[in-house]
């Protein structure tokens, strides 16, 4: 089982949960957070004084899947994340040990769906 | 206190002008006396009723900020400030003239500009700062409606616009002879009745309104690709709530402040706008119940606002329970007149301007012909009124949608009347003012 | 302004009505004249203060709001619009003449219901807009107290209720004369004195609160397995904060309004009103302070209100000093109430309403019995008045709680008058209404 | 209502006292009549305006919460509500003396404390509650600039030494006249001309702010290692702008409202604060424009303030396009100032409040010797009348800021006057009250 | 060392951590997330029109834990967070390499607790 | 290729975010989480009634870097947030075993950075 974790610009959620939702991936979870990349930031002025805003707003997702799972899923999130321009973000994944249903108490794969 | 007062002071406890060689004057007779204490009192309460109408200004910035996305806001708010701003100087020193300057044609005032000599005056600028903010009213009422999208300079441009010209000039067709009663003003001339400006002052910002939203397009991600309206809802449903409160507070200068007479009928103007008000907010939130099988709390809150503009015509020609009736009327028609322009239109309208202020006022100004108690339809006054208010309604839609439709095509051929798709994806708060509006919190975007 | 003005001219700028062949009409002397100019000052004024009172709408609105979850704040804005809404309407048709109709008994007034035939008048309405506001204040405390738990047509249900009868027929007890000066009203004529309502408005508000949080009973997870209250912060400081400064402002209007005469004491009552508000702030934040190691914001924010509330029955007849101690004393009591009521009587009272008005309310009308500079004990006046004021304050316990608990009592073996536990935690805002107060926000709900 | 009623009956109704053996009283003449009647008025005016007046300070409550961040809003809240509730008792019990009791040196009132034997009176009453918020106006100034950093305690001690003592001994200079016509008042003896107070009340205010911000220093990372400022930007822009709303609305009671007497010259001062507020919104956002390259929505609503500050003294005599200047040139000097003292004097001030009142009230003051249409230097009143205002400014700068500066290093010295560098990064609303503003909120705490 | 990660119902917050607590159990870091899983959503509606919230309020949990701590912190959650119904939550356990405790520099299993 | 979480104080931020730039480390995500560790909690009181607030505000940092990047990233944090008092914060490292950047497909050590 692996853990997948895709930051992507926040206005492209919809899309990226549509085009997971093809690939008969429907649990995840979703958090917003501040991302430093590639892309450059922007600067704000409050009061005459600059501020240099590098920490953008971005939205993460966390999705754990079986393995023959990985690959549909992050084709999926790129199908639904990508315009081709800096700031599209990233997709990381990672190895999850074990899954428990807290409801049931199944563990494993079953519990992943 | 003395019974004994020298006539010159009296003179001057009231204000009157002391007569060169005061000795020989002629003592102020009982209804000198009376007539300037009241019209003290008349000074009094106008200038406080405008200061509510003022307030209003605070109301329209909560409901509209409170009404869109957060990443907006700053925007909303500083167009809220500016339209009043660079309005209240617009109207000073052109619009106020145009309005009720001299006017031998009925069609336009022609002096009275930046009120040069008169300087001396008391009730002329009494009435100044009490038109005024009724003009700015009937600016601030657009914003809503082009919210999320518009450019903030274009917007600005747009402003000057409405209360140099396209406001008071309609305004001088039906209130052109309130301050130089011998004025032309060909719709009063014919009998159109707006007491305190349904049409005047709301259908007037409200197909200006409508104009903008049209020229200027629905916001990304308001229509599917399948043309179905998704719901952009708004950031704060309390700011939405605190500025249809204050709203509801200011029409009682707006209203029973138009007599702008101290005394009399106040009490009873008060009552037949908050009638209509109550009914408005109760009949919607009903209407939205049956309709979505939710209380809607937006559409209730749009609904009080409904019943109020509907009744802004009326409200000293009809009878308590017609207050009412107009008022919740006014409550049914917004809720379906939002759902009409949002589905059928496809007007992207975030707060449901167009409805309330728009279609609303134009109903409100109908319901005089049919509610008057003098002239109205239900009363026996024959259809007379009704054709007359008729007219009113539709010059007041041709004069502000048709010059509304042209003004903002072409601010969107020139210096252009909608941000970038990336800036409008970002928020305009950032892109057009550099900052945030609740900075330190999480606030998602994805919308 | 010449000084020879027709007396005709003199009568219309007076708005007297010319009587029929006016020029045999006899001349209107000075005392009609100046009654006249009196006359509409009082409306002027007595309208400007119902305005004022109005607008306590929105800080009852805000305070709510602020001091309870943001998953609940859509749930509390629209009872706070709805509970006015119903009750202008509820009040206009049979309220108002329940209160001050014709009233032989002094029990119960009998007519003027939706003031039917009073379509000439002048004063009478502004009388119905002064008083409809001060039903509806009462009408809007209960809300506070049975916040995030209350199924949100059932809170209508009771908002008819108080508005139609429960208010107005205690009100006719020791207002009913008011309008009608030969009406009969039992506590009024045994010399009950509540200048501007700390029992007829506040106290009647509380103990319905009282009734209705009890039969209600508390919040999920208020009080934890051991009985121990848990703290369940509200969401917004800042609206709280701000709606009682609205309040605060509001009460000018409650207090030196119900004198319904311009001039004279206004002043003096809005001094007394305002030293009573800060000594009540300043007091509880000392006692709380004391207590709980902090200045604790809501404490203090509740001071300000308590002390305004036990102003408002003496505000008119207490000195200056006596009004800084009774609202002193109000901060004190609140701040125990509010202890008091959470730990020892267990009742679930999240913005502190049933203290704020109940209590407070009942020890301000007891304090005219100590305090009144003519009648009160402090002043030589002996115990009558505090007998009087006692037996005032009971009547209105016995009244406003007992029909409260069958009220609230029916309406849960009925309709039913609690949310589902599994609403009550999602918030009520998407259980009754389906949408959020906060849309973009991230807002812990863990709680 | 009869023509013929008996003398006595007017006598009541007007609320003149009734002489003993009424029957052989004189008839009251109209001159007697009349003043009672206008009287009435300005009491009625003066109570509404001073109500206006304390609305402000919920303006200024969310203005400086606002432009501050979530984890000291309750606590610049409570400062707040306390410097308002503390300098009301303040004031009543010595300030009023000190400031309009009689007065024979020019230099200081020294009766009229707590108005002990002035229950019968009605206007020295009505005076009392406009000083009273006036004087809360000049305290809550100061809380502003010295936001985010100071303990609680300090706080409450410097707002009664400021209400107590600061504010009335120079408001007595200038006003000291107003009650009691025969006072000395040396300021305004020398012709000095402070109509509503940019000095008296905005300049004092604004040059203890300068003092208290300079002994607090800046907040935590305010300025870099280099010295160079960083932005620390508010966390909520729309309670910022509802704020300047509300102040704009209340300003129409601070200045109209000084004139204490109803209609006259109301509606002109309306017109002239409203268009000078319009004109310093319109040019700050400009000048801002200019050189920050965006439209900062904080400096424009600054911008609107310093237009209001800058028009308080001269808003009865100068003429409407002076005005509009006046109140442009505010907007100009705001927007450098506040760059100016952030960058140059590096003093930390996070709401802007020694430029909006110290600077431009300073301002203000000036623009009457220029602007005044009697005297002013650019209306060929040579440069008497500059030099007098200039001597008035100067004394007030002297006055409060060296006061400040003692008042301010004596409580850092005894209870001191900051928080602890740990509180003051974990926000002041745990350390100092032990809750948090926005519970159930997601609120990066990063700066 | 693994790292315990458990999304859970919002209002279970307190029960869960009390039942980690009695688990000895005392470090943790939350997040308030949103998840999409079996449960259902529920429909909003905003001004007539309807919105489907398929994205439901969660709390994340992440706890990081020595080898034989794993079940026991498992146990703690299921206890404090199980109600039998859907939406119960999610367990997800994956392996941890290092842990530095920043104040000290120490590392591994001590750093950990 | 790891992942290293890092909770620091929130103040503590943009001192992290220099050290970090100074190891050449540009690109991160940040979230911000509620923490409960050795760091005592404090009381707030609201209404005269106690609230042990025992989740503190911290910032959780995500940084994925290639192997030889793990430890100059580790000193980075250490440098930026330790003041030495409790509360300083952890870092907890794990594996990943794959990077995708969206936007031009890349995987794998280039993607990271
Ligand atoms: N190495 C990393 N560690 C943690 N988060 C990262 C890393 N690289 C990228 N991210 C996240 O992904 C977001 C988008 O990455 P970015 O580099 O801007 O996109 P692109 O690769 O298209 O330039 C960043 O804002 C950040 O939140
Ligand atoms: N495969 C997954 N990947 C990421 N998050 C998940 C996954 N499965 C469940 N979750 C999280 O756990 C929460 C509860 O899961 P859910 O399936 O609704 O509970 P149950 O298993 O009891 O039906 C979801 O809302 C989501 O936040
Ligand atoms: N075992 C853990 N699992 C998850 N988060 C932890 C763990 N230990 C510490 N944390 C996070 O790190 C933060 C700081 O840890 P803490 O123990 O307070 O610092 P210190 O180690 O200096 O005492 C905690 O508030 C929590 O958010």
């Amino acid at each position: 089982m692996k853990m997948i974790i895709a930051y992507i610009q926040p206005e492209k959620l919809s899309d990226v949960k549509q085009a997971l939702y093809a690939a008969e991936v429907f649990k995840l979870s979703v958090t917003n957070a501040l991302g430093c990349g590639q892309q450059k930031g922007y600067t704000e002025t409050y009061r005459g004084v600059d501020i240099e805003v590098n920490l953008l707003k971005k939205v993460r997702l966390e999705i754990a899947v079986n393995d023959d799972y990985v690959q549909p899923t992050i084709n999926a999130i790129v199908k639904g994340a990508r315009t081709g321009s800096i700031g599209d973000g990233k997709i990381l994944v990672m190895p999850l040990e074990q899954t428990i249903r807290i409801r049931t108490g199944e563990t494993g794969a079953v519990a992943i769906g | 206190m003395s019974a004994k007062i020298p006539l010159l002071a009296l003179l001057v406890v009231l204000g009157l002008s002391v007569p060169a060689g005061a000795q020989e004057a002629p003592e102020p007779g009982l209804a000198e006396v009376a007539e300037t204490l009241q019209d003290n009192m008349n000074i009094l309460w106008t200038c406080v009723a405008a200061f509510m109408v003022f307030f209003m200004q605070a109301g329209f910035a909560m409901v509209e900020t409170g009404f869109t996305r957060a990443k907006n806001a700053v925007n909303i708010l500083m167009k809220n400030a500016m339209d009043f701003s660079v309005g209240t100087l617009a109207f000073f020193f052109v619009g106020f003239g145009l309005m009720f300057g001299l006017n031998d044609s009925g069609w336009v005032g022609t002096d009275l500009f930046a009120l040069r000599g008169q300087e001396g005056g008391t009730w002329i600028w009494t009435f100044l700062i009490f038109q005024t903010v009724f003009a700015a009213t009937a600016a601030t009422i657009v914003s809503g409606a082009m919210a999320e999208r518009t450019k903030f300079v274009s917007y600005l441009v747009y402003s000057v616009f409405i209360t140099l010209l396209i406001y008071p000039i309609f305004g001088s067709w039906a209130w052109g002879n309130l301050l130089l009663g011998d004025n032309k003003a060909w719709l009063a001339d014919l009998g159109f009745l707006d007491f305190a400006g349904s049409t005047v002052v709301h259908s007037i910002g409200g197909w200006l309104a409508l104009a903008g939203a049209l020229v200027l397009g629905p916001r990304l991600g308001k229509y599917g690709p399948d043309g179905r309206p998704r719901a952009i809802m708004g950031h704060s449903l309390p700011l939405a709530a605190l500025g249809v409160f204050i709203l509801w507070f200011g029409w009682f200068g707006f209203n029973p402040g138009s007599t702008t007479v101290a005394g009399g009928d106040m009490g009873y103007i008060a009552v037949t706008t908050n009638l209509a008000a109550a009914a408005g907010a109760v009949v919607s939130m009903i209407v939205a119940w049956i309709i979505f099988k939710k209380p809607d709390a937006s559409m209730t809150l749009n609904g009080a606002l409904a019943g109020l503009v509907a009744i802004t015509a009326g409200c000293d020609g009809v009878s308590a329970i017609g207050a009412a009736v107009i008022g919740g009327m006014g409550g049914v028609l917004v809720v379906l007149s939002v759902s009409f322009i949002d589905r059928v239109l496809k007007v992207d309208d975030p707060v449901g301007a167009v409805s309330v202020h728009g279609v609303c006022g134009a109903w409100g100004t109908l319901a005089v012909g049919l509610f008057n108690t003098e002239s109205g339809l239900f009363y026996g006054g024959g259809l007379g009124q009704l054709g007359i208010q008729a007219l009113g309604v539709g010059a007041g839609f041709l004069w502000a949608f048709g010059l509304g439709l042209v003004l903002f095509y072409v601010i969107k051929k020139t210096i252009g009347l909608r941000v970038s798709a990336d800036e409008e994806l970002r928020g305009l708060d950032v892109g057009e003012h550099g900052m945030e509006a609740y900075n330190g919190f999480q606030v998602f975007t994805t919308t």
